[in-house]
C-alpha cells in the first residue's frame, strides 16, 4: 500500500437521521483520512441536507452528529462539492448551509471554505476521475 | 384509547425505532395504553441485548426494556422474523441447537398472531418502518 | 374523522408522497414526518404539489423532526401546521384510521 | 375479540426479492386469515409486479415465495384489488399476472378470478373504509 | 474503459436511475440489478428514459434477476443486454471503476 | 484480479446480501481473488451464528462461513456498526460486559480502516446495498 495514493470519492446522497448512512458515511470519511489519498466528497440529491444549518437533535433523542463535518477541515478533507442542481430543487442556497472552512497550508493558513458549489455536469466529470467512489 | 405499533425496521439504521419509541413515551404521557409494541422484519433487531451504541448515542434496546419494565408494555418479535435474522431466546435457542441466546429483559417472541390480535384489539394500529 | 395519512420518505428520494397524495380522499390529513418533513419546505420544486394538496387535506409536519433537519418554522409552507409528538398521538385518536405510506 | 369483525386490508406497495417486505407481508395474511375478518388485499405501485407471472429464482439463490398466493383463496382471501394505473405504467396487463382462482361457497363453488382491477380513485376508497391497513 | 454505474432499485420507487443517468458521462455502461431490472421492461412508462440513454450508455441487466422477478428475455428494451453473474464479473473487471446508485 | 466487496444492509431484509454473495462467487470462479468483504451498517448482521432460516430457504450466514472456509475470503464486521446492532465476538463481549456472543465462524470484528484499505488495495470496489 506504501505509495499508493488513490483518489477518492465520498458521495453522499441521501437526508440524516432518516436513515444512518449519512452518519456512518462520515464516520468513513474521518477514519479513511488517516491514509493519505487524494480525497474529495460530493453532495448530490438528498446529500445536500447533510449540509443544512441549525441541526438540532435534542428533541428526537437521536446523535446530532453535524458538527463533525466543522472537523474536516482539520482532517485534510478540504474539497466538499455540493451540486448546484440539488440545492435548487430544494429550494436552498449556499446560506442555508453550515460555513464549513479550512486553513490552506499552501496559502499561508489563508482560512476559505471547503464548500465549493457545482454544477451536475462537474459532478458526472469527478464521479469519472476518481479511482474509487463510496456511495453513502 | 388502547393502541398498538408495529416497528419494521432495525435500530440505527432507519428512525423508525426513535420514531416509535417517542410515539410511545407521548401515547403514555396522555393516558393511552400501549396495548403491544410488535416487532417485524428487521425490527426484530431492536430486541437483541447485546448491542453497545457510544456512550454519547441512544441505547435504543435498554429504551424499550425500560418501557415494558416501567409501564408493562408488551414487546413482541415476530418468531419467523427473529430465527431469519439470529434473535432468540433461550427456549429458541435450546430449540434451534444454539450455543447462546440474545433477547433483552421485557422482550419476548412469538408469532405473526399477535400482530393480527394487536390490529383487532386496538383502537389503532400505527406503523414505523421504512 | 376519515384517514391520517403519514409520510416519512423525503419527496425527492422515493415516490410515498406522491402516492399518498394520489389516493388521499379529500378531507382526510397528512402528517410528514422523519425525512418526509422535508416536502414541507418552502421554494422547493415540491412546493406546488403541497399548494395543491392544501386545498383539500390537513398537512401537518411532527416539529420535532423539522428540527433536527434545520427546518425552522418559517420555512414551512403556509397552510402547513406543526404538531409535537403530543399531537402526533392526537391526531391518531382523532382519525379513524392510520395509513403509513412507507 | 370475540364477536369483533374488523375490515382489514393488506396493502402491497413493494417488489418482490429486492426487499423482503412483499415476502413477509404475505406470511401476516396467511396467519391472520385464522382470524376470521373481514380482509381484502390491495397491489399498488410496486406492489403489482409481485403478482407477475413466471417467476423463478432457482438462479438467484432466494425462496420463490410467489406460488403461495395460488393458496388464498383456500384461505378465504379472495378480493385482491389490482391498481390499473399502477398496471399501466409499468406496461403489464391482466394477462401478464398469474391466473389466481378461488372457489365461491355463495355460487355453488363456481370457479371465480380472486383479481380485481380497480382504478386509482376507487383504491383511496377501500382505504378510506377499512378498520385497519396494513402497508408491506 | 469508463464507469460501471449500477442501479438495484425500482425506478419507480426511488430517484436512483434517474440520478445515475443524469451524471452519467457518454460512453459508460449501466448495469440494472436487483428491483433495478424493471427499468428495462418494454411498454413501461420509462421505456422513453431508457431508449434516450441508449443513444449513449451501453445498458445492461443482470439476467438472474429478470428471471426472479419474471422478466423474459423478449420483455427487454431492444438494445439492451443481457449479462449473467460471471459477466457482472466481466464488466467490472472491464470499467476502471464501479459506481453503485443505491 | 484483486476485488472488494462491500456490503450495507442485513440477510434476508434486502437482496444486496444474496447479490454480493453470487457476485463473490462468480468472480471466485473466475479466478480472481476476493480480497475483503466488508460489513457495514446493518450488513454487519450477516455475521451472527444464531440465524435459523427455514429450511426450504437459503442459509445466508453459513454461505458466508463456507465461502471463508473453502476460499479463505476475509469476512470483516465493523467493531462500530456491530456494536450499536448487537453483534459481537467473545474479545467484545467481554470488553463491554456482555453474557453471550455471537459471531459467526469465518467473521472477524475489525475497524473501519480494513474497509478504506480494501478500497486503496484492491483493483475495484464493488457495493452491494439499499
Amino acid at each position: 500500500m506504501a505509495g499508493q495514493c488513490k483518489k477518492i470519492m465520498y458521495l453522499h446522497r441521501r437526508a440524516p437521521y432518516g436513515t444512518v448512512y449519512a452518519q456512518e458515511g462520515l464516520e468513513v470519511v474521518l477514519i479513511g483520512a488517516a491514509f493519505d489519498q487524494d480525497v474529495c466528497m460530493a453532495f448530490v440529491d438528498d446529500g445536500v441536507y447533510q449540509l443544512k444549518a441549525g441541526q438540532d437533535t435534542s428533541a428526537v433523542g437521536m446523535k446530532n452528529f453535524s458538527p463533525a463535518w466543522r472537523a474536516l477541515g482539520d482532517y485534510d478533507v478540504t474539497r466538499l462539492y455540493v451540486e448546484r442542481e440539488s440545492l435548487d430543487e430544494r429550494g436552498l442556497r449556499e446560506e442555508d448551509l453550515m460555513p464549513l472552512r479550512y486553513e490552506d497550508e499552501n496559502d499561508d493558513w489563508a482560512e476559505k471554505s471547503s464548500i465549493v458549489i457545482v454544477d451536475r455536469k462537474e459532478i458526472g466529470r469527478l464521479i469519472d476521475a476518481q479511482d474509487v467512489v463510496f456511495n453513502f | 384509547m388502547k393502541i398498538g405499533l408495529l416497528v419494521n425496521e432495525g435500530p440505527y439504521q432507519h428512525q423508525a425505532a426513535d420514531s416509535a419509541y417517542r410515539f410511545a413515551c407521548a401515547a403514555l404521557a396522555k393516558g393511552h395504553e400501549i396495548f403491544r409494541v410488535f416487532f417485524y422484519h428487521d425490527g426484530v433487531n431492536n430486541g437483541t441485548r447485546l448491542m453497545t451504541p457510544p456512550q454519547d448515542d441512544r441505547h435504543i434496546q435498554q429504551r424499550w426494556s425500560e418501557l415494558a419494565r416501567t409501564h408493562g408494555v408488551d414487546l413482541v418479535l415476530c418468531v419467523a422474523a427473529a430465527q431469519r435474522r439470529g434473535i432468540c431466546d433461550p427456549d429458541e435457542a435450546k430449540r434451534n441447537a444454539k450455543d447462546a441466546d440474545n433477547i433483552a429483559p421485557g422482550f419476548r417472541i412469538s408469532g405473526l398472531g399477535q400482530l393480527v390480535e394487536a390490529a383487532i384489539e386496538c383502537d389503532r394500529l400505527v406503523t414505523f418502518g421504512d | 374523522m376519515p384517514v391520517l395519512h403519514t409520510v416519512n420518505k423525503s419527496p425527492f428520494e422515493k415516490n410515498a408522497l406522491d402516492s399518498c397524495l394520489s389516493h388521499a380522499l379529500d378531507g382526510s390529513t397528512l402528517l410528514l414526518i422523519e425525512d418526509g418533513v422535508y416536502a414541507a419546505m418552502r421554494a422547493s420544486s415540491i412546493e406546488p404539489r403541497i399548494r395543491r394538496a392544501l386545498k383539500r387535506l390537513r398537512i401537518h409536519v411532527l416539529e420535532n423532526d423539522c428540527r433536527a433537519r434545520g427546518i425552522s418554522e418559517d420555512a414551512l409552507i403556509e397552510g402547513v401546521g406543526s404538531v409535537d409528538d403530543a399531537g402526533f398521538v392526537d391526531l391518531v385518536v382523532e382519525h379513524d384510521n392510520v395509513q403509513a405510506w412507507l
